[in-house]
């Protein structure tokens, strides 16, 4: 296979094709990796993003679950006390009320309440972001695991960080949660507007490093997931009007790397967060807090936050798209705080 | 049945024509079991159904025109475009539905748990798949509803498959309705497929839990015809399979059958109701279709009903 | 009986015996109310906070649930679209974990997916704090349902606002949760800084109104539930040493009352906001955010947040302490704020 | 047994002097499934316990002294001071607990998972009270070992309480063990006061496991002799209730009855065997409370393994 010919391959393969491939390759590194999680063994995941798992790894490493998530949610608790490292699937973030007892008062606090005798190597997998599904299928919920210490909490957008992320959260030692998003599941790498290309072997990213995916000089715009498409989109119709926007892709909301949004926005002034989850007590308001607790209240000229605003997500298209910050509504809030520095 | 069967398909065409955004799950080759409880169902039981709701609604008496207009996000629509297809409520009939699997049992229990209080003799009808028997809250609320003897009956539609999930890889029991011992409740099977045998036992179960026999599980064993939601690959199961299950155990066309041996009705009457059915709903779809978008002004409405002081 | 000895008996009474008075009263109103929760009934509530009520309104109104959280709080909803008025209580807001879903999936997004059509007159009353109960009994997590749109979020200190706000709860048609602190409880009126005087009939207090209950002029300090007795003790050792800070009771997490808050940090110039919940993703970060965006990023000298530093709360005492804002916490950071001028 | 409750009056005797605080549950008159359940585990088994564990924790070998210094909030406990009473952790004999009633069993699928996967013939043990058995994570986590037929005991501390809340008041059923069949599990009964019966309830729930039967519930009947928690004002019963159950159902004054009807033991024998535990734990105690408090300069370590990158 040319490099030409592996480069298209990555470009025509789907988003959750390049997670499962981050997953066999942990998997046939690590034999104490297994996954459980509802229909992720004979269909691979409702999104494929486990697809050809379990007939590589058999039946006990990649598990079909009844509908019990408080079960083997616990189940995951159990396997890393007893030494295993396993991924555990629910399948949209919507759900997690039925087990986020086994998530956060047991995984997340085990490594604490044990004084570090007990490790937790747990992968939450889940899907989240809205998609038309209306308030009980297309919530965020990254603001809910980070106000919960000891998880750690992540959100890709690229491929290409996908699957170095999917490889240090299985290689992690902490609970982490993976946050996917439904839009980005059903897209191909060509549809990414940065970082499509991924490397073929298996490489891990640092958690909690964000990245700079477009250089600017006027706003700096902090997000992640999903949004990150957005944003860029937005960034590119700002430059036709003058207006040179940063767009940082956050990565991951635990840790939460403040200093690369604090440097970028000590340098353009203007600090805007966008946020596909809820507005209020949340992420907007922490990394806002943060870079200001950094930089000093009076550094910046604008810091400002876009946001789900506080209701649950309507079912309509049309009320949806009055509610989660798309591209065009990114645009206009980039347009306004340009014009009213 | 054929009413039902109608209004899934007018769903499907609202896909098709993007009225609906986001999942779709229709209910098609399960209709025995919505028409079977309709005969039984009185307007002050509560019914609290799932994820595949369209025909327990239409069984419980909501109005199939706001119903589809809300499945295709009308500001006109039974929730005004906020709950879309999975979270129809309907006061004024009792109905509800909720999108997270198990849930819906313990809203059930709350019903059961007023009419029991109030003296009436009113049912809560909580609605499950074999998948959702699995849950905590299947549990919680059957513990409680056994133990003070509660007027509920869980309708367990077994269909064999949660999404790809088969129910015989991951159930310890062959049937749901063998653990009914568990919690002192009368366990019912029956074929959801044979709208009569349906409408009698869905009748015996209400009677027990109506003249305070406590809880009763009533399961009803079915197929789905089509993927889980519109668009599912299904790569869990094969077309030949699919088609099979078609051929085999379609409620109507098992029905028809049995009307005609009988001798009760003529093929072509069938074709007629099958027809005018199919018809009306084209009308209604198109109808729908017409109505306005809700007004994106009003997207934030609706969360509190108090005021926040200012 | 006298003005005189009524009031003793106030001060003599425990906080629960006022909370459970208020719920006594709102069953006398109104018969659709109802109580469902772990040894409510026989018991009286662990803390006493519902006792009596079940002799007097009966085993249906007030119920002994089993600890199956999922079913009851279940039930609450169901219960509520039958036309009742149920209070659940969940023991111990840390098992929040086993029934968040049909609290936030359903109790929080009913009014708004039912487009206005079902209400959801629900309180969920629990208990959250430290009292040296370690990691699983210790939590606050207000922060968790103020991210969750559709609740109202209760937090009350003083015997008076809690039978206010409690009053003011089961009259509500919002689903509102109502978040005691165990060490709260376990005081009598007497023990109280402010406010421990307690009308004898039923009054409401509106929900989302903070209050001033110490006036200054030199930092505002913001907090609610038990903090706000710590703030009070160590806004009087400041006034001692010279520093004049006023304290105001948020009352509510949800709705916020920035604007109480904001006018009084206006005056002061320097506001510091004290929560007991996590740190991170929560209350602090919102408040300060909400009362700079109303302000003006340059207005205040001065903006901190003390709140548990994101660890799960340790068992032993000595560490709870050394997380906890504590009154001699809170003075340090007042201390040090008010020479950073 | 008499280990046990010299442990717990140990632990009684700290709280007096103020070395712990927070909530307090002892198992005194329960040891008899402690000691029974010691004899048939294996080191490698593992045993996911509750808020009232200290007598399974040591039944699994836990070091009595970390276990003390944990309880009692020391820098040198099990945990560091950081888990406390309720939150013990100890991967060197597989034994953990949880202070969230009905999570233990979905954590003690997880071992048993592993087991099987490993082919290793060990068992796990998940522990709940009476009122641990209405929770959903019990019914999850049964549904899941029975459909897979893992090596997990569930053994049901039925000593007829939740807190305030009876039993019989609240359980669709007369007993947990026959809710098994619900889940294809062997339901075994046995008298939780009785230390030769549990050992031979126990032994066999274990060997039913550890031959690849599936699961096993096994409800061991007991009596709770203190308050639910150190300060529970026990409204829900009287002293005479309560002192009626202490001299009825004591299990160690009934094996030491046994003992001594047998002839095999004379009381002073016995009596002597009680007071040197008794002093053991003097000692130990003294020498706990000796031992320092966690330094707070650490209070942050411990939160994650792998440091934030810089
Ligand atoms: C708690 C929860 N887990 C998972 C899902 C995703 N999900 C939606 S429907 C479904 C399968 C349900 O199966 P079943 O109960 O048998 O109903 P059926 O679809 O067959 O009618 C799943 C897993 C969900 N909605 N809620
Ligand atoms: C999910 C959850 N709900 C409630 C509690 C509070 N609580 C702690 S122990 C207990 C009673 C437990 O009863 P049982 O399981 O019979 O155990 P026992 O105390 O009798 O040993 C309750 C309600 C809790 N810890 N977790
Ligand atoms: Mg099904
Ligand atoms: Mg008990």
């Amino acid at each position: 296979m040319t490099a030409a010919t592996r480069v298209n391959d990555r470009l025509a393969m789907p988003l959750p094709a390049t997670i499962s491939e981050a997953i066999a390759l942990e998997m046939e590194r690590d034999p104490t990796i297994l996954c459980i999680g509802e229909d992720i063994g004979r269909a691979g995941g409702v999104f494929g993003a486990t697809r050809g798992l379990q007939e590589r790894f058999g039946e006990d490493r990649v598990m079909d679950a009844p509908i019990a998530e408080m079960g083997f949610t616990g189940m995951g608790v159990g396997l890393a006390q007893a030494g295993m490292r396993p991924l555990i699937e629910i399948m949209f973030v919507d759900f997690v009320g039925v087990c986020l007892e086994q998530m956060y008062n047991a995984a997340a606090k085990v490594p604490y309440m044990s004084g570090g005798r007990q490790r937790m190597p747990v992968v939450f997998k889940t899907a989240g972001g809205c998609i038309g599904s209306a308030a009980q299928h297309s919530q965020c919920l990254w603001g809910l695991f980070a106000h919960l210490p000891g998880f750690k909490v992540v959100a890709p957008c690229s491929p290409h960080d996908h699957k170095g992320l999917m490889a240090a959260a299985l290689r992690s030692d902490d609970p982490v949660v993976f946050i996917e998003h439904k839009a980005l599941l059903l897209k191909k790498g060509r549809d990414f507007r940065h970082h499509p290309d991924v490397p073929d072997g298996a490489y891990t990213l640092p958690i909690g490093r964000a990245a700079v995916v477009r250089r600017g000089s006027d706003i700096t715009l902090a997000t992640l997931s999903a949004t990150v498409e957005h944003a860029l989109s937005a960034a590119e119709d700002l430059a036709e009007e003058g207006v040179s926007v940063e767009v940082i892709d956050l990565r991951s909301v635990v840790p939460l790397d403040t200093a690369t949004v604090a440097e970028s926005a000590g340098r353009t002034g203007r600090l805007l967060v966008v946020d596909e989850d809820y507005l209020s007590f949340g992420l907007s308001a922490e990394l806002s807090m943060r870079v200001l607790e950094m930089l000093g209240f009076s550094a910046l000229t604008q810091v400002e936050r876009l946001a789900v605003p506080d209701v649950p997500i309507p079912a309509a298209l049309t009320l949806e798209k009055a509610v989660v910050p798309g591209p065009e509504m990114i645009a206009d809030r980039l347009r306004r705080m340009a014009k009213g520095s | 049945m054929v009413a039902m069967r109608a209004f899934d398909e007018a769903c499907l065409e609202a896909l098709r024509r993007k009225a609906i955004h986001g999942e779709l799950h229709v209910g098609i080759g399960q209709e025995a079991i919505g028409a079977g409880m309709a005969e039984a169902l009185e307007p002050e039981d509560a019914v609290v159904s799932t994820h595949r709701n369209h025909y327990h609604a239409l069984a419980k008496g909501v109005d199939r025109r706001a119903l589809l207009a809300e499945i295709c996000e009308r500001a006109a629509g039974l929730c005004q475009g906020r709950g879309g297809h999975m979270h129809p409520f309907d006061p004024s009939t009792n109905f509800s539905a909720t999108g997270i699997v198990g849930a819906s049992l313990p809203v059930a229990l709350g019903y059961a748990h007023a009419f029991g209080m109030r003296g009436m003799d009113a049912v809560a009808v909580g609605i499950t798949g074999d998948g959702g028997s699995h849950t905590g809250g299947f549990h919680e609320a059957l513990v409680m509803a056994g133990a003070r003897k509660l007027p509920m009956v869980v309708l367990v539609e077994n269909n064999a498959l949660a999404i790809s999930v088969q129910f015989d890889d991951v159930s310890p029991t062959k049937t749901v309705a063998e653990r009914a011992a568990a919690y002192s409740a009368l366990g019912l099977h029956v074929d959801g497929t044979d709208v009569d045998a349906v409408a009698d036992r869905f009748a015996e179960a209400m009677d027990h839990a109506r003249s305070a026999g406590g809880p009763v599980i009533i399961e009803a064993t079915c197929h789905r015809f089509r993927g889980h939601f519109e668009g599912d690959p299904e790569g869990y199961r094969s077309k030949e399979e699919r088609q099979r299950l078609r051929e085999t155990y379609d409620p109507i066309t098992l029905y028809r059958q049995r009307l005609t041996t009988a001798g009760l009705f003529e093929d072509g009457a069938l074709d007629a109701i099958q027809a005018e059915e199919k018809a009306a709903m084209k009308v209604l779809l198109s109808e729908v279709l017409d109505m306005p978008m809700p007004d994106p002004a009003g997207v934030l409405d609706y969360l509190f009903v108090e005021e926040v002081p200012a």
